[in-house]
């Protein structure tokens, strides 16, 4: 089995998965969306008209307006903003301090190894929600709780994959030959195990973001995450429920919302799995 | 096997310690003051202090940590700030709706999960494959509690079928007790469904692409008894990984349906003594829940040796 | 036949049962009335009445109380009720050692004494024009000796009904006592259910799994109950004085004009309809509307961005500054925080929203007085009298409101006590403490076919001794 | 008549022919040899022969069971073919085993499949089919799982549930390369003798000319899904007409012209190992048990001289390639003492380790595995250099690249090249060029040509030869093919067990093997001028028995 592939453009081939292009479609939308809310809305949020409030899609409000006469599709914008930004950070933070820990483990050895993997262990013996929100107890709700909420989730997730993809490397000679190269470990590490674990973790890091997406959702939905006047998907629902009998599109938008991007970075993740992931492609033989 | 079950034991015994120790610490430093909480704004100093006292919040942390720990190894929880109760018994009846929840969803969605999993499997890359890959695909970006929200909306408010929500106890019936369950339980159990749904398929596409496979093909077996005497049991390895994961997530992670549905569960009853401050009922429920999941990973192990007699050393 | 159970939905848990312990109204609201009763009660709407004591008789000096007890008054135990037993409780509330959450309510008692098996006298060491009032309160229900320390899990007085079981995080139920001394009840049994998330409150309510929701959480969706003929929805009043309070100590808080200016920039109404859909009723001051002594000052400060940016240039704030707002979990407090942040922004005002726990909020808002602005509901009944704390968490000092409030208390004539109230409004009114946002309103959604429930709330409680079923 | 025939059989997978007009048949009782490099198509006739081609494949042809056609047959036709009357043995023993059923159901299950029997019944006669592959008798064996097995145990299990049901004709593909020559002359044994009890058919395919040669009756050699030339073993290798076939014959016993630089007996050696212990720690069974050692080199001593080159040999897990790795500096030993260029390198200054790193270097096994699929040629090749890097400058670095690909024969264009855009030959070259490229005195090559076919291993054993004379390297080469290290070693040690059991001139040792171990060894080598010797001899004694009579 060639775990490692050679880095033959797997792009090319990208546009024969459909499950990479309909992720991507839907992705960049989300993407989109948030990166234009930076600088242009339909409507500003922050101030409220509640004279104004729950119109119905007009050429004004293309879908409508909320209870408090806000522009919903601004709301979706900046929400989109919102529960990328968390959920990229939370990935970042994962990548930041997991891969060097699982790299370590897989170097190391011995007792390093022993210490980082047993700290896996324990954080992920903690049941995820009851720690966010004690954590969010401890920091005071925010968005930048919720980042700090789902990124410690996220360190472990990526150790593994980091030391399961270096360890899979190990018993490679190219990792001798660079020895016998007179290359330090860490200078190994950077040169030759980062580089060739980078699919593994690209991946990964797709669907950390959609579930850190989820993840948002969820603490904002419990009134953890970030505050007004900051929009997030998860309050949108949360707020919108009690009226959903006489404006269900005030409910409907943002749950669509988080299903149309989980989705999309999920199946993202997905068609980058079978792109990059040498695994998928071994069935192939 | 069974000294590596007692190495195992001892590693998930220091798990577990230091679980209480991060535990503590979270919730010594956790801002608010459970006196005050319980007394309300027109509370007076002297009256904050006494109770205070009774609490035993005055005494030495290390004191506190030791007399908590050592406690915990003699079944003794705790007594509850807000509801003056041994912590266990709090425990003990919310864990009487969580555990039979998670145990539902978990057979309702390993039920839905297996065989659509085996399908989509078998028939890799056709129609049905692509179907059932999309809807899990879905089902996965679901978020639980709207889901559970229309349920709600369709079943009890709409058809009126069962109940919005609400435990009557296992006393008035284990009927009625069930007919509560359910709506939860489909919500918890759909997206997780998807997941294992997902998993099997793949663990299965990937046992049958193994040389082993082609082997009892070659003995003549036709290809949907190869599947299921050869392919199933060994897909299940992966599967039983996830498995333990999600009934770790089914008892801990359902703050948030068990708010849907206004169930008195593990979950909730945290959550609600996080926001009251009742520190002891906190931490003692965190332990309990960290402990059942260390323990669930433990049994997935031993699952893992009964499934993979690689596994089972000794011999 | 008639049906002769209730169940009746609250949005928060008791943490226990016990009322002379703790402070959390969801103690009174299945307790009052229904298991503990005290010497008075407060009636539907806001009146005291006799309880257990069945007459009073108060000195010309107003120092003593004498109070003639009912006869033939059982625990729900079995133990007679007697004299004794007010001796206990009373003492027992106002002990040095006491875990009572309102204290000061007894603070002025000098000595409570037996003078027959039926007659009590309770001696005050200043007069205490609301001290017949206070005496209503749940907090000053008549405990026995025997039982009062089991009263938390295991709640024993002397009404109508009795403690049956508690399902913990899930539902409280009550029996009918028929060894009650007084009218018998109609319903034979009641069950309080917890349900703290709005939506649920609503499709338990929808579904009929509950009967009635004499507070219920979501206003938005009242409309839908009352286009319902299955529901009668009951709006009242409460006592609730809901208002953006600032830390008259901090930063350019500290000013009046900028106190000012803010009162000008909130638009009330908006609020109302925004954060409430209507439910609440606008209050130019602290204290309820429906209070005889309310003086309606709501056109003190009148919606005007224009006068409130005027007022913040005078008081040299023309640029507006940023403070924070802290806000306690209530969604009154929550959905008005953001309206507010918008409508102080138009004024060059940021406000940061800081969302806190009700711990945190206690601990950092009340305790610590570390904020700038917050959104809380004053429920206590008659409490404008907080203005005059020392180091109460608004910071606000002012000798002569002091002396306004010290002269309340001594005054037991009705006229008087009138007069000094207004005086007290409209002084915190002027000086701009805090901004009166409204009433809190008390919606309550019932089954049409249940009569008897409270409208108002002139106390937190769900008295349920009058309900009953309509054939 | 034919048990088995195959007639223009053509596969192609997605579109991408694979096989082309295939012909070939089998009578009852006769060997069939196929042979061919590498990718040539002989596994995928095999599973034609199965009906289990892999998913996407189309075919167009005839095979032929008897007078059942099997192209385009039923899956219930198939299955009651398959394993009953057509039967197959699978290369890797250990990935043909389900790891989570034991031996006895495994081996059972065909049985019950095909013949309406008990249980009981099922496993008594798995039993004897055990017993006569050889497998120890013992009631435990059925109970077993396939990882508590040895590798032997496990083919022996392979075949045993391949004849457990007597088929007609049995497909053998590559049953032996996994194994160790000493097993594989065992298991070869095997088959032959169950062909002959059972007259069954056997379509042996392999790789190795010798074993094929020794085996069959009649050959067919495969290149690019084409067989190129087909008939009896002894007059094919006689005849050869096809240059392809030719040329492999040639390249399986090619011997790389001999050494033109002399040695000198009496140098001071280059690198000298004295009583070299490397133990590993065994994992624990229990907390309370004491650790146990596994000792992997025990007490080894040797010494290379300038530009000598010395063969390592031994079965799989005899401790060859720790040696290597400790001689190299990747392992401390345990025990014992290493000197390279008269220093110990586990004791020396680090400016001195640069020196003894630049004085050896290591080729390895896998051409693929040893290089990095992100990094160019020119960075791989470049890559030993960091141990001058303070030193030269990068234009020096880039010569001296371009010095090392022209000495293996590779043009300069090919530094910016990736790994895979060469063939396994071309990525051999690279990595003997990386070993090169600072100018080492001595080069370990650990299996360097056992995962190549046996045209490009010529070539690469004929490079190494080259190098030895113009650059005059010395080589520790460690190899498990007896055939490879004869060819290009002067002298050759014998490693069993840990410890060094025979060690002398390549010539000596070979031709008059002392030590039994090394006499086992050496017999059990394939060896195609051999088994063609034989067979001639047999043929001869066949005519002359037959003119007799
Ligand atoms: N599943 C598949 N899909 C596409 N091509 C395949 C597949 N399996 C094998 N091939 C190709 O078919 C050709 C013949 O493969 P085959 O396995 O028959 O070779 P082989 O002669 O058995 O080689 P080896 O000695 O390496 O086993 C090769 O070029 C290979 O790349
Ligand atoms: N890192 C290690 N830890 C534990 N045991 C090891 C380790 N490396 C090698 N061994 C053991 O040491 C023995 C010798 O291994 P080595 O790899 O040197 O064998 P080899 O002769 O090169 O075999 P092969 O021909 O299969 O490559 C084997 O039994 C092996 O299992
Ligand atoms: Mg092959
Ligand atoms: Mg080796």
């Amino acid at each position: 089995m060639d775990t490692f592939e050679a880095p033959i453009h797997p792009f090319r081939r990208a546009w024969k998965s459909r499950s990479f292009l309909i992720g991507l479609c839907l992705a960049s939308l989300i993407l989109i969306a948030g990166f234009i809310s930076l600088f242009w809305t339909p409507h500003a949020i922050d101030s409220l008209n509640v004279a104004n409030r729950l119109q119905a899609s007009s050429s004004q409000h293309w879908l409508g307006t909320d209870q408090y006469g806000r522009d919903i599709l601004s709301m979706l914008m900046i929400g989109a903003r919102t529960s990328i930004i968390v959920a990229l950070i939370a990935v970042g933070i994962g990548l930041l301090f997991g891969v060097p820990l699982g790299l370590l483990a897989a170097t190391k050895r011995g007792l390093v190894e022993e210490a980082v993997m047993r700290t896996n262990d324990l954080i992920f013996a903690f049941p995820a929600i009851l720690s966010a929100i004690l954590i969010t107890a401890l920091l005071g709700p925010g968005a930048v709780n919720a980042v700090i909420a789902i990124g410690i989730f996220n360190i472990p997730v990526f150790a593994r994959v980091a030391r399961g993809g270096a360890l899979s490397l190990s018993g490679r000679d190219f990792l001798l030959a660079a020895r016998l190269s007179g290359k330090s470990g860490l200078r190994i590490t950077l040169e030759h195990v980062l580089p060739n674990i980078a699919n593994l973790l690209i991946v990964q890091a797709t669907i950390q973001l959609s579930l850190g997406i989820l993840a948002e959702a969820g603490l904002s939905y419990l009134g953890l995450g970030p505050q007004p006047p900051l929009a997030s998907w998860g309050r949108m629902l949360n707020e919108a429920q009690t009226m959903m009998a006489f404006a269900p599109q005030l409910a409907l938008y943002p749950g669509l919302a988080i299903v149309v991007s989980v989705l999309g970075f999920n199946l993202l993740g997905d068609g980058l799995r079978d792109l990059l992931d040498p695994r998928l492609r071994r069935r192939i033989r | 096997m069974f000294s590596y079950g007692v190495l195992r034991l001892l590693g998930l015994s220091l798990t577990l310690f230091a679980a209480s120790i991060v535990v503590f610490v979270v919730l010594e430093v956790l801002p608010g003051d459970p006196a005050q909480v319980m007394l309300g704004i027109s509370a007076q100093e002297d009256t904050l202090a006494a109770l205070r006292e009774q609490l035993g919040l005055n005494a030495p942390v290390l004191t506190r940590y030791v007399d908590w720990v050592l406690g915990m190894l003699q079944g003794d929880f705790g007594i509850s700030y807000t509801y003056n109760v041994p912590v266990s018994e709090l425990i003990a009846e919310r864990a009487a709706v969580s555990l039979p929840l998670a145990a539902i969803a978990l057979i309702l969605s390993t039920a839905i999960a297996f065989p659509i999993g085996i399908m989509a499997a078998r028939f890799r890359g056709k129609a049905l494959d692509t179907g059932i890959m999309g809807l899990t695909q879905v089902g996965i970006a679901l978020p639980n509690f709207w889901f559970a929200i229309l349920l709600v909306y369709v079943f009890a408010i709409t058809l009126r079928l069962l109940p919005s929500g609400g435990f009557p106890g296992w006393d008035q019936g284990v009927l009625n007790g069930l007919e509560a369950l359910i709506l939860p339980a489909i919500a918890l159990a759909l997206p997780q469904a998807a997941i294992l749904a997902r998993v099997m398929r793949s663990a299965l596409i990937d046992v049958m692409s193994e040389d082993y496979i082609r082997t009892a093909r070659a003995k003549g077996l036709s290809a949907r008894v190869t599947l299921w005497r050869h392919g199933v049991r060994n897909a299940l390895i992966p599967v039983l990984t996830i498995l333990g994961l999600q009934f770790s997530f089914l008892v801990a992670g359902t703050v948030i349906i068990e708010n849907v549905f206004y169930l008195p569960g593990l979950g909730r009853l945290i959550f609600q003594a996080i926001t009251q401050r009742d520190l002891i009922t906190v931490k003692s429920g965190v332990m309990v829940l960290v402990a059942l999941v260390v323990l669930i990973t433990f049994i997935v192990d031993l699952a893992y040796a009964a499934v993979d007699p690689r596994l089972r050393r000794g011999r | 036949h008639a049906k002769s159970a209730l169940s009746l939905g609250i949005v928060l848990e008791p943490p226990h049962l016990d009322p002379t312990a703790g402070a959390a109204a969801a103690i009174d609201e299945v307790t009052y009335a229904n298991v503990f009763e005290g010497l008075t009660r407060i009636g539907p709407n806001g009146e005291v009445l006799p309880a257990l004591a069945k007459s009073w008789e108060i000195s010309e000096d107003g120092l003593t109380y004498t109070f003639e007890l009912q006869d033939g008054v059982t625990f729900h135990d079995g133990t007679p009720f007697s004299a004794e037993d007010v001796k206990f409780s009373l003492d027992r509330a106002r002990a040095e050692d006491s875990t009572n959450a309102q204290k000061p309510l007894f603070a002025a008692i000098s000595a409570v004494n037996v003078a027959d098996e039926d007659t009590v006298q309770v001696t005050l060491s200043e007069p205490v024009g609301s001290f017949l009032f206070n005496l209503g309160w749940g907090d000053a229900v008549i405990v026995s000796k025997e039982s009062a320390a089991g009263n938390k899990t295991n709640p024993i007085g002397t009404g109508p009904f009795k403690f049956d079981r508690w399902i913990k995080g899930q539902e409280i139920s009550l029996d009918r006592y028929e060894g009650y001394w007084g009218t018998p009840v109609a319903l034979e049994e009641a069950s309080f259910k917890v349900i703290a998330d709005p939506n649920a409150a609503f499709a338990a309510m929808m579904s009929g799994d509950v009967d009635a929701f004499p507070n219920f959480p979501a206003p938005e969706t009242l409309i839908q109950f009352e286009a319902d003929p299955r529901f009668k929805v009951a709006v009242g009043s409460t006592e609730g004085e809901t208002i953006l309070a600032m830390n008259n100590e901090s930063g350019p808080l500290s000013n009046k004009l900028v106190r000012q200016a803010i009162s000008h920039a909130v638009n009330k109404q908006a609020l109302i309809d925004g954060a409430m859909f209507g439910r609440g009723t606008p209050i130019g001051s602290h204290f309820a509307p429906h209070h005889p002594a309310y003086e309606d000052l709501t056109g003190t400060y009148t919606f005007d961005p224009e006068k409130a940016k005027e007022l913040l240039k005078e008081a040299g704030y023309a640029e507006g500054f940023t403070a924070t707002l802290k806000l306690p979990p209530p969604q009154y407090a929550r959905r008005g925080g953001e309206l507010i942040r918008s409508d102080l922004q138009k004024v060059g005002i940021n406000l940061e929203i800081v969302p806190l726990e009700w711990a945190q909020w206690l601990s950092e808002v009340f305790r610590e007085k570390n904020y700038d602005f917050t959104i809380v509901s004053h429920t206590e009944p008659m409490d404008i009298g907080i203005y005059a704390r020392d180091d109460y968490y608004f910071n606000y000092k002012n000798p002569a409101f002091d002396d306004i409030i010290t002269q309340l208390n001594r005054e037991t004539d009705e006229e008087k006590r009138y007069a000094l109230m207004k005086q007290a409004q409209e002084m915190i009114a002027a000086d701009a403490v805090n901004v009166f946002l409204f009433q809190l309103g008390k919606a309550g959604v019932w089954d049409a076919n249940l009569q008897g429930l409270w409208v108002n709330s002139p106390i937190q409680a769900n008295d349920i001794t009058g309900v009953s079923w309509k054939n | 008549m034919a048990v088995f025939s195959a007639k223009n059989l053509s596969v192609s997978i997605n579109g991408t022919p694979i096989l082309k007009n295939v012909s070939f048949s089998l009578a009852k009782g006769e060997i069939l040899g196929l042979v061919g490099e590498s990718g040539s198509g002989k596994s995928m006739s095999a599973l034609a022969a199965m009906q289990l081609l892999p998913d996407g494949a189309t075919q167009d042809g005839s095979i032929r069971y008897k007078k059942h056609e099997i192209v385009g047959a039923s899956e219930r036709t198939m299955n009651e073919v398959r394993g009953r009357s057509i039967s197959m043995v699978f290369q890797e023993p250990m990935t043909a085993l389900n790891p989570t059923k034991t031996i006895g159901d495994q081996v059972s299950e065909g049985l019950l499949w095909h013949f309406k029997m008990t249980r009981q019944r099922a496993l008594e006669r798995t039993q004897k089919v055990l017993e006569r592959v050889g497998l120890p008798f013992d009631n435990h064996m059925l109970d077993r799982y396939p990882h508590q097995l040895s590798g032997g145990q496990r083919q022996r299990v392979v075949i045993a549930m391949a004849i457990a049901c007597k088929p007609r004709f049995l497909i053998a593909d590559e049953p032996t390369t996994a194994l160790d020559v000493t097993i594989q002359a065992q298991i070869l044994a095997l088959l032959k003798e169950i062909v002959r009890k059972d007259q069954m058919s056997l379509l042996l395919i392999s790789h190795d000319l010798a074993v094929v040669a020794d085996m069959a009756d009649r050959v067919a050699i495969m290149k690019d899904g084409e067989i190129v030339e087909h008939g009896p073993t002894g007059q094919l290798f006689r005849t050869l007409s096809h240059p392809y076939s030719q040329q492999l014959v040639e390249a399986s016993s090619h011997i790389p012209k001999a050494r033109t630089r002399p040695l000198d007996p009496d140098a001071k050696p280059l690198l000298a190992v004295e009583g070299l212990v490397r133990t590993y720690p065994l994992p624990k069974r229990s907390v309370f048990e004491k650790r146990q050692y596994h000792t992997a080199v025990n007490t080894v001593s040797l010494r290379i001289l300038p530009h000598e080159s010395v063969g390592l040999v031994g079965e799989s897990g005899c401790g060859k390639s720790t040696l290597a790795r400790t001689v190299l500096g990747l392992e401390e030993p345990t025990k014992g003492h290493i000197s390279f260029l008269g220093k110990n390198p586990f004791e020396v200054s680090h400016k001195e380790e640069k020196a003894l790193k630049r004085g050896i270097q290591a080729v390895f096994q896998d051409p693929y595995g040893s290089f990095d699929p992100r990094h160019t040629i020119a960075k791989t090749v470049a890559e030993p250099l960091h141990l001058l890097r303070h030193e030269i400058s990068e234009t020096a670095k880039n010569g001296k690249v371009i010095a090392a690909l022209e000495a293996v024969g590779l043009k300069p264009q090919d530094a910016h090249k990736y790994p895979h855009e060469f063939s396994g030959g071309q990525r051999q070259r690279i990595a003997i060029a990386r070993a090169l490229v600072t100018e080492p005195q001595l080069i370990v090559a650990d299996e360097p040509v056992s995962a190549l076919d046996v045209s490009i291993r010529a070539q690469i054993l004929d490079l190494l030869a080259d190098l030895r004379d113009r650059l005059g390297v010395a080589y520790l080469f460690i190899s498990h093919d007896l055939s490879v290290v004869q060819a290009i070693t002067d002298r050759v040690i014998v490693m069993n067990g840990g410890r060094i059991v025979e060690e002398g001139s390549t010539e000596q040792v070979f031709r008059h093997p002392k030590h039994p171990y090394t006499r086992m060894l050496v017999a059990a080598a394939p060896d195609l001028n051999a088994s063609l010797k034989r067979r001639h001899k047999a043929e001869i004694k066949a005519r002359t028995a037959r003119q007799k009579s």
